[in-house]
């Protein structure tokens, strides 16, 4: 029998810093996922992480790279100074629904715009996780939230933003896909899409963004596995997994999870 | 014979390892770790086939999986 | 008079509404109250203070740097904060998980088996109540029965059902008080 | 800023809630926010209370939009609120100037956090300047309120609407992370209709048939036009100097030191006046309600009667310089300054007036 | 023979103070379009503009109605504090492209997210006029402008953002439509969507924006008939004329010029 | 802030244009902008230069993500400015919290206008709360120049950066729409290719593997290392108040009364001074070059010896109250305030020097 | 008879009617008003049909047509 | 020695870019010097004016109260500013355009039929060529040539075509000047 071997090891873009999160947050996974596409690149000495305003305020001290906390929203525009400065350095913002589909949308749109050669992951959990689960402009209709407290409705809070749709309709993008940080096969589909978009960067082709349709049991007041399924079988409604766009390979296409 | 290590200091309890392991492989602990936790272990090495599903929806990354 | 009672335990332990029960029950009282809470950046988790001033003077100052009770409901809290106590003081802790009592000079010690308690009881949730229980009868500045009526006007109607729980809970922990004086 | 006792009810209750029902029992029906620790919870009480009494609570997609959404309200002539923390007002810094240039009646609670930057979420006032200096660029100023309790949270807010109104300013009510999540008995002020005051100025409603079109705006090409717009600001903020200037005094008749602090560093000194023979030096605290307009008199009165005046604030320095324009070298200031959400206690502001004593040659314990 | 009559009635909605624009710029065509437009519906009594930044900052002066002027890109946000104010007053925007698509992306998009239910006319002009000409979101590529000097090139600034499109991708928006003040066909399909962006208003049904493609001679180094041409031949290129949605119809189509 | 003459080139040039290359002589290789009136020369020239020399010219979507890409910037370690004119300068006051509190280098330039709201595009000085007490919420401060003429609009801006550097904090060019319009003649310091300082805290550049990771950062949860910082920034300004304090005095060497302005202030009180024969009082004007730090110390002095003090300002009275602070009593301060785009003529304030000069008893014509 | 009635004093003169007038019926006039434009003027009354396309494209809103 | 010029026109006058002339003529001929425009809010059209100071000592204020001289080139301008001129100033007024002269008590008066001497040479642009020819003779601060010299350095390369026509211009209003006196 062969050697016994360690088949994950812990990322070595990850610090040993232990993670502030709810139990069985996706910001975990997500993390995870980026750091792995970091090592495997072998880019984490080249790095800047953007941290951002959310429960990920933090992420400068999870991410053993280069980092930089940016005011609530901006982090496409610290991005985009950063990149002017440095177009060798990999940068990516990490950013939550409220971050950068709230305050930061005029931020977003005008660095995909300009095809900014950095990539973006975000988190969207249709909530405003770090300031105790307020409506977020991802927030389902119906939703309870601690500012919709008898659910959203169109009429008082409009209906929720597809920010991957939105982004696709500018020429500036070279790379968008939504996934889900769900199902394990939801997962590793995840992690190809962050990959990709790190790639994307790296050929200097611009602007790439991985949405994660990511939990907040917390706030959505359900149990860390519930919360799973929610994403799962109700959030995927209104937000369609799909590869919108993929300038290294001209694709756009239905997520295949099962790949 | 493939075995999972969870440290059971920085586990949170939250389940997804458990609902997501194919082989069923594991359970939450009774125990409470020190901050107040019930980590999750490995229930039946048997079953185990080192897949490392649950170090893949472990959001706390505190799962090794040896093959 | 001027009491400032400290709290301090882990998120979740209800240590911020234990306190608020004590600062209205203070206010029904008809003394002058203030209650500070102090949050860690954490969502869930991490520690969980707060200071309660009970006063027939002006409030003040409704922070405290030595308090004149405490109540201290883990053993991070018991190490972290005990020597801040006053000479003098009522010292009130979880003695369920605290196991190693926090080395205070010149204090009035209550040993609390709050989730010991809790467990006979049935009701997790009643470990704060104990303490507080302690905490009244060990200071007098109120009655368990003042804090148990503060609990019924503050909880919402459906929580009612469990104020025998809270009640015994409450009683047993002033009953210590009251056998260890 | 105060009404009778009895036609009130008493509840424990936080510094947020209290501001929030504050507003409501002041008038606000109209409630534009983004949120932000440390006063989540007034967006939140608004979002549930709002819509219960017909008003509306609708969460900005920013707090530029925010403050942008209140210019909207107030020049409809909407009785309107807005509150945040230090990073979300100094984002509406261009609104405010907005606002004050086209004269519009608001109310702002800035509940005020540790900083520069993202800082933190403990209690600070730091952000003095920013309120009483700030609104943006231009001349104008934010008629400035410093509560130090729960019940002042909530009576000044309610208040602030009047005023607002009065001097067709905005009315800032400047506190922070403690006075906004500390709990305290607060009496409230019953919700009522509260007719909305004639607002002749205001754009869409009333008939345009009985009336000349309305133009809400602040750009004036012609200098004097626009120099007579200042002008006009001034002279109401010399009218509030004269009509709401506010502040409390308390301690000895015949004080040594004067302690001079506002909001939750007031608190602190009140604890130090309780505790003023442990350092034998007779002391008096003036404590600002109102920053701006400034009780410069008292201050100046006491100054000139005082050995010395210590300054007590959660930042580097920023009330202060009021307070040295007031006393205008008439006695020695000085200041104890602490920041980051580290707050000096009673017994280090003790300590301090033994030192200020010793400067100037009072003796003391 | 019959009465001679008079056939083009002086709007009601304008006032007589003569508008500041250079000869020949289609600011004026805009400001009156829409001021036949009040007319027709009856609705000047009841009518709010909200004035923006930029070359069209006296809107209030010259729009007999009453006024608001917002700060430079926030007028959705005015709009929207107003509107949840006086539901009945009809309220419009009138907005360049600095103010809409730069900066004021964030409040535009949040606008048409939650369906608030004003009347957006924005006018893109491709360029900063009021400011000396700088180049603005919706910049051509290769376009001279004062500060893209050699020419807008997609690695300094990005491509043009197709406002429409954008919005296209939101719930939100009851009707959307580009049109174009070239031609005198154009010009006369231009109110007709004006007309309808407006009766959506006023039948309550949420978000309505027209963008109307216009001219900026004086920045463009064009002569102002010059410039109606190149709006005619060259910005429908890459801003194609249509009615995107049309909530009271249900339609979506290629804009006709010849009806 | 000075280089010899003789390796300059004398230029007849505007003001806009002086401030754009001395930000090029200063060593500026990024810029990231919004256009407004009065300045856009500025932008433009850098769109037209930067390109040339190697540098970075990025048109921002706006204020608020400009002032953010010259923090990324200025985190990555360039020499990077941004320009604006009062309004957009109100929009980066959170951006430029965050970059005091991280404590980044950088320089901005406020070309002021007539306020608050939209205003107009004339000259005013009605942004000095906003330049000396602003950059948002906490505790700090941007380092103030104030040039008055293109000379000095070229000369500052160009040693703006070597101060920001010293100090890891912003340097803010205060002037004003005259000054960024009018032409003057102006001696260039010529375009050379400045060594960046080594910026070891910079993200980006350096090879990882020699040096720990860096982290720009103004979150601190911790209330000690929050004051710490704060200790640290105050700190900082105490070491600028002693190093770069700067000022000009032209007039009497034994006054009776003491003018105090600057920027385009200070130009119409030198024509006073050239005419204080007129009123026949023996005239003195101090002219801050820095007002944040302020030269509290050379006015004291002078307040100590003249009977009066006259402050002239185009607001309605901001500089006074740091010329106050100064003063502390020690003799009468007045104040001529203009706004909305007027000034005051020579013969206005010779006119009011005569005012001041009957209320402290002094003889004048 | 259609005619136009062009506010000379208004006008400035940007050539838009002239341009999309379908019976080439205007012209720039010679004149300069206190503006220092030259306005637009009817050339021959005879061809005007009064379809008002020149008031359609008129950005000045100065032309008053009559049928 | 401290002239204060004055110039108003409309805009496309070309008033600043003569104003800019003479400061840059003034700097070459070793005086210091200021140019300061004042525009109106119209991007086309609209009132335009400058003031240029050339003095031997500080220029200190770079505006002016009651200017020494004076370039007025429309009829509005010659309304609005003749009057603020100083005592025994010189006006200098485009008379082609502006019938009724401006009555100013005791002033050097200049009348220059500015377009009519550009409509001679042929180049409309010369109108304000023909009226700083005037000015400069008739302050003798600088000299039509200085002014010419200046023009030279500053017009790119593309526009010196034009200069035989402007330095026509600039002599014409200049013996205009000479005469007069
Ligand atoms: C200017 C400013 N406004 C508001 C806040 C408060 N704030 C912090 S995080 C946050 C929203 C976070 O939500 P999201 O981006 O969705 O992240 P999540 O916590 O859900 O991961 C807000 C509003 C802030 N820090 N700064
Ligand atoms: C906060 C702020 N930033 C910048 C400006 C300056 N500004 C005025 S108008 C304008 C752009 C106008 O362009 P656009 O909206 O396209 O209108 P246009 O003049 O082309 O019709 C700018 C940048 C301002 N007034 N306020
Ligand atoms: S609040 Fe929500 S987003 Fe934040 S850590 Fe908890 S579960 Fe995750
Ligand atoms: S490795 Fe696979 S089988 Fe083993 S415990 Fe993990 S998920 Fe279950
Ligand atoms: S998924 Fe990870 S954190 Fe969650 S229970 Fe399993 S081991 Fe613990
Ligand atoms: S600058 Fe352009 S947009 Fe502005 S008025 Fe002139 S032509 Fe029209
Ligand atoms: S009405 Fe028609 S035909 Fe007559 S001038 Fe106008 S455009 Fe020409
Ligand atoms: S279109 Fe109007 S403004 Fe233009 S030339 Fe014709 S009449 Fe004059
Ligand atoms: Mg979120
Ligand atoms: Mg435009």
């Amino acid at each position: 029998m062969a050697e016994e071997k360690l088949i994950n090891r812990y990322p070595d873009a990850l610090t040993d810093v232990e993670m502030r999160y709810c139990p069985g947050c996706t910001h975990g996974t997500a993390h995870r996922l980026v750091a792995e596409v970091i090592d495997e690149l072998g880019v984490r000495d080249r790095t800047v992480t953007i941290a951002t305003v959310g429960c990920s305020v933090f992420a400068y001290e999870y991410f053993d790279t280069d980092a930089v906390q940016a005011a609530h929203g901006r982090g496409p525009a610290v991005a985009t100074g950063i990149k002017r400065v440095h177009p060798d350095s990999v940068v990516f913002t990490y950013q939550g629904d409220g971050d950068l589909a709230s305050i930061g949308m005029g931020e977003i749109v005008h660095a995909a715009a300009r095809g900014e050669n950095f990539t973006v992951i975000f988190i969207n959990n249709a909530v405003f996780g770090m300031t105790q689960g307020q409506m977020a402009p991802t927030t389902l209709m119906g939703q309870k939230t601690t500012t919709s407290p008898r659910g959203r409705t169109a009429e008082e809070a409009g209906w929720p933003i597809r920010v991957c749709e939105l982004l696709d309709t500018l020429e500036g993008p070279a790379f968008i896909a939504r996934e889900a940080l769900s199902t394990p096969q939801r997962i590793r589909s995840a992690k190809r899409s962050i990959k990709r978009a790190f790639e994307t960067q790296l050929a200097g082709r611009g602007f790439s963004l991985v949405e994660l349709l990511s939990s907040c049991w917390t706030w959505w007041d359900m149990e860390p596995v519930e919360a799973i399924y929610h994403i799962e079988n109700t959030m995927t409604e209104h937000f369609p997994l799909r590869i919108f766009r993929d300038c290294l390979t001209g694709q756009s296409e239905e997520v295949d999870s099962n790949a | 014979m493939p075995r999972v290590v969870i440290d059971a200091e920085i586990c949170k309890g939250c389940v997804l390892c458990v609902e997501f392991c194919p082989r069923d492989a594991l359970e939450m602990s009774d125990a409470t770790n020190s901050r107040g936790h019930h980590p999750a272990v490995l229930r039946d090495d048997e079953k185990c086939t080192g897949c490392a599903v649950c170090a893949l929806v472990c959001p706390g990354v505190c799962i090794e999986v040896y093959r | 008079m001027r009491e400032e009672l400290f709290m301090a335990g882990i998120g979740g332990q209800g240590v911020n509404l234990a306190g608020q029960f004590i600062g209205r029950a203070g206010m029904d009282a008809g003394l002058n109250v203030s209650w500070v809470p102090i949050y860690s950046p954490e969502v869930r988790g991490g520690s969980s203070t707060c200071t309660i001033v009970l006063t027939d003077r002006r409030v003040a100052s409704p922070t405290s740097e030595h308090p004149t009770s405490m109540v201290l409901m883990d053993p991070t809290a018991a190490r972290r904060f005990a020597a801040n106590l006053t000479t003098g003081g009522l010292l009130v802790i979880n003695s369920s998980l605290i196991e190693e009592t926090p080395k205070v000079d010149d204090c009035r010690l209550l040993k609390v088996p709050a989730n010991d308690i809790a467990a006979e009881i049935g009701n997790d949730r009643t470990v704060n109540m104990a303490l507080i229980g302690a905490w009244a009868a060990g200071t007098e500045v109120l009655t368990a029965e003042d804090v148990a009526r503060s609990l019924r006007e503050m909880l919402p109607e459906r929580h009612h059902v469990h104020m025998p729980d809270n009640e015994r809970a409450l009683e047993r922990g002033a009953e210590i008080a009251r056998e260890t004086r | 800023m105060s009404e009778t006792a009895d036609t009130r009810k008493s509840v424990f209750i936080s510094g947020n809630e209290a501001t929030a029902e504050g507003g409501i029992a002041g008038g606000c029906r109209h409630f534009f926010g983004y949120p932000i620790t440390p006063q989540n919870e007034i967006p939140e009480y608004m979002s549930e209370h709002l819509p219960e009494i017909g008003g509306v609570y609708l969460q900005a997609e920013s707090e530029v939009a925010a403050i942008n959404m209140v210019y909207g309200a107030a020049a409809a002539g909407a009785r309107v609120m807005t509150t945040s923390s230090s990073p979300g007002i100094a984002l509406m810094q261009e609104g405010l100037s907005y606002m004050l240039g086209s004269e519009l009646p608001a109310v702002f609670v800035n509940m005020v956090r540790g900083g520069p930057g993202l800082g933190n979420i403990a209690a600070a006032q730091s952000d003095y300047w920013l309120a009483t200096r700030g609104a943006g660029h231009g001349d104008g100023r934010c008629i400035t309120l410093t509560p130090y309790s729960v019940q002042e949270l909530h009576d000044f807010t309610a208040g602030a609407f009047e005023i607002a109104d009065r001097y067709q300013n905005i009315v800032m009510v400047l506190a922070d992370a403690i006075l906004a999540t500390m709990m305290e008995p607060c009496e409230l002020i019953p919700r009522r209709d509260l007719p909305l005051p004639d607002r002749p100025y205001a754009v869409g409603p009333h008939d345009r048939s009985e009336r000349e079109r309305n133009i809400i705006n602040s750009l004036w090409i012609d200098f004097d036009v626009m120099e007579a717009v200042n002008l006009r600001i001034e002279e109401r903020y010399t009218r509030a100097g004269e009509e709401i200037t506010d502040w409390e005094e308390f301690g000895s008749d015949d004080p040594q030191i004067m302690l001079c602090a506002y909001g939750i560093s007031a608190r602190i000194c009140e604890s130090v006046v309780m505790r003023a023979d442990e350092a034998g030096v007779r002391l008096r605290l003036i404590r600002p309600r109102t920053v701006f307009p400034f009780p410069t008199e008292p201050i100046r009165r006491w100054a000139e009667r005082v050995d010395a005046t210590l300054v007590v604030e959660l930042s580097m320095g920023q009330f202060v310089e009021d307070v040295r324009l007031a006393v205008e070298g008439s006695c020695p200031v000085e200041l104890l300054a602490r920041s980051g959400g580290n707050m000096p206690t009673p017994g280090d502001v003790l300590q301090k007036v033994r030192e200020v004593a010793r400067h100037v040659g009072v003796a003391a314990k």
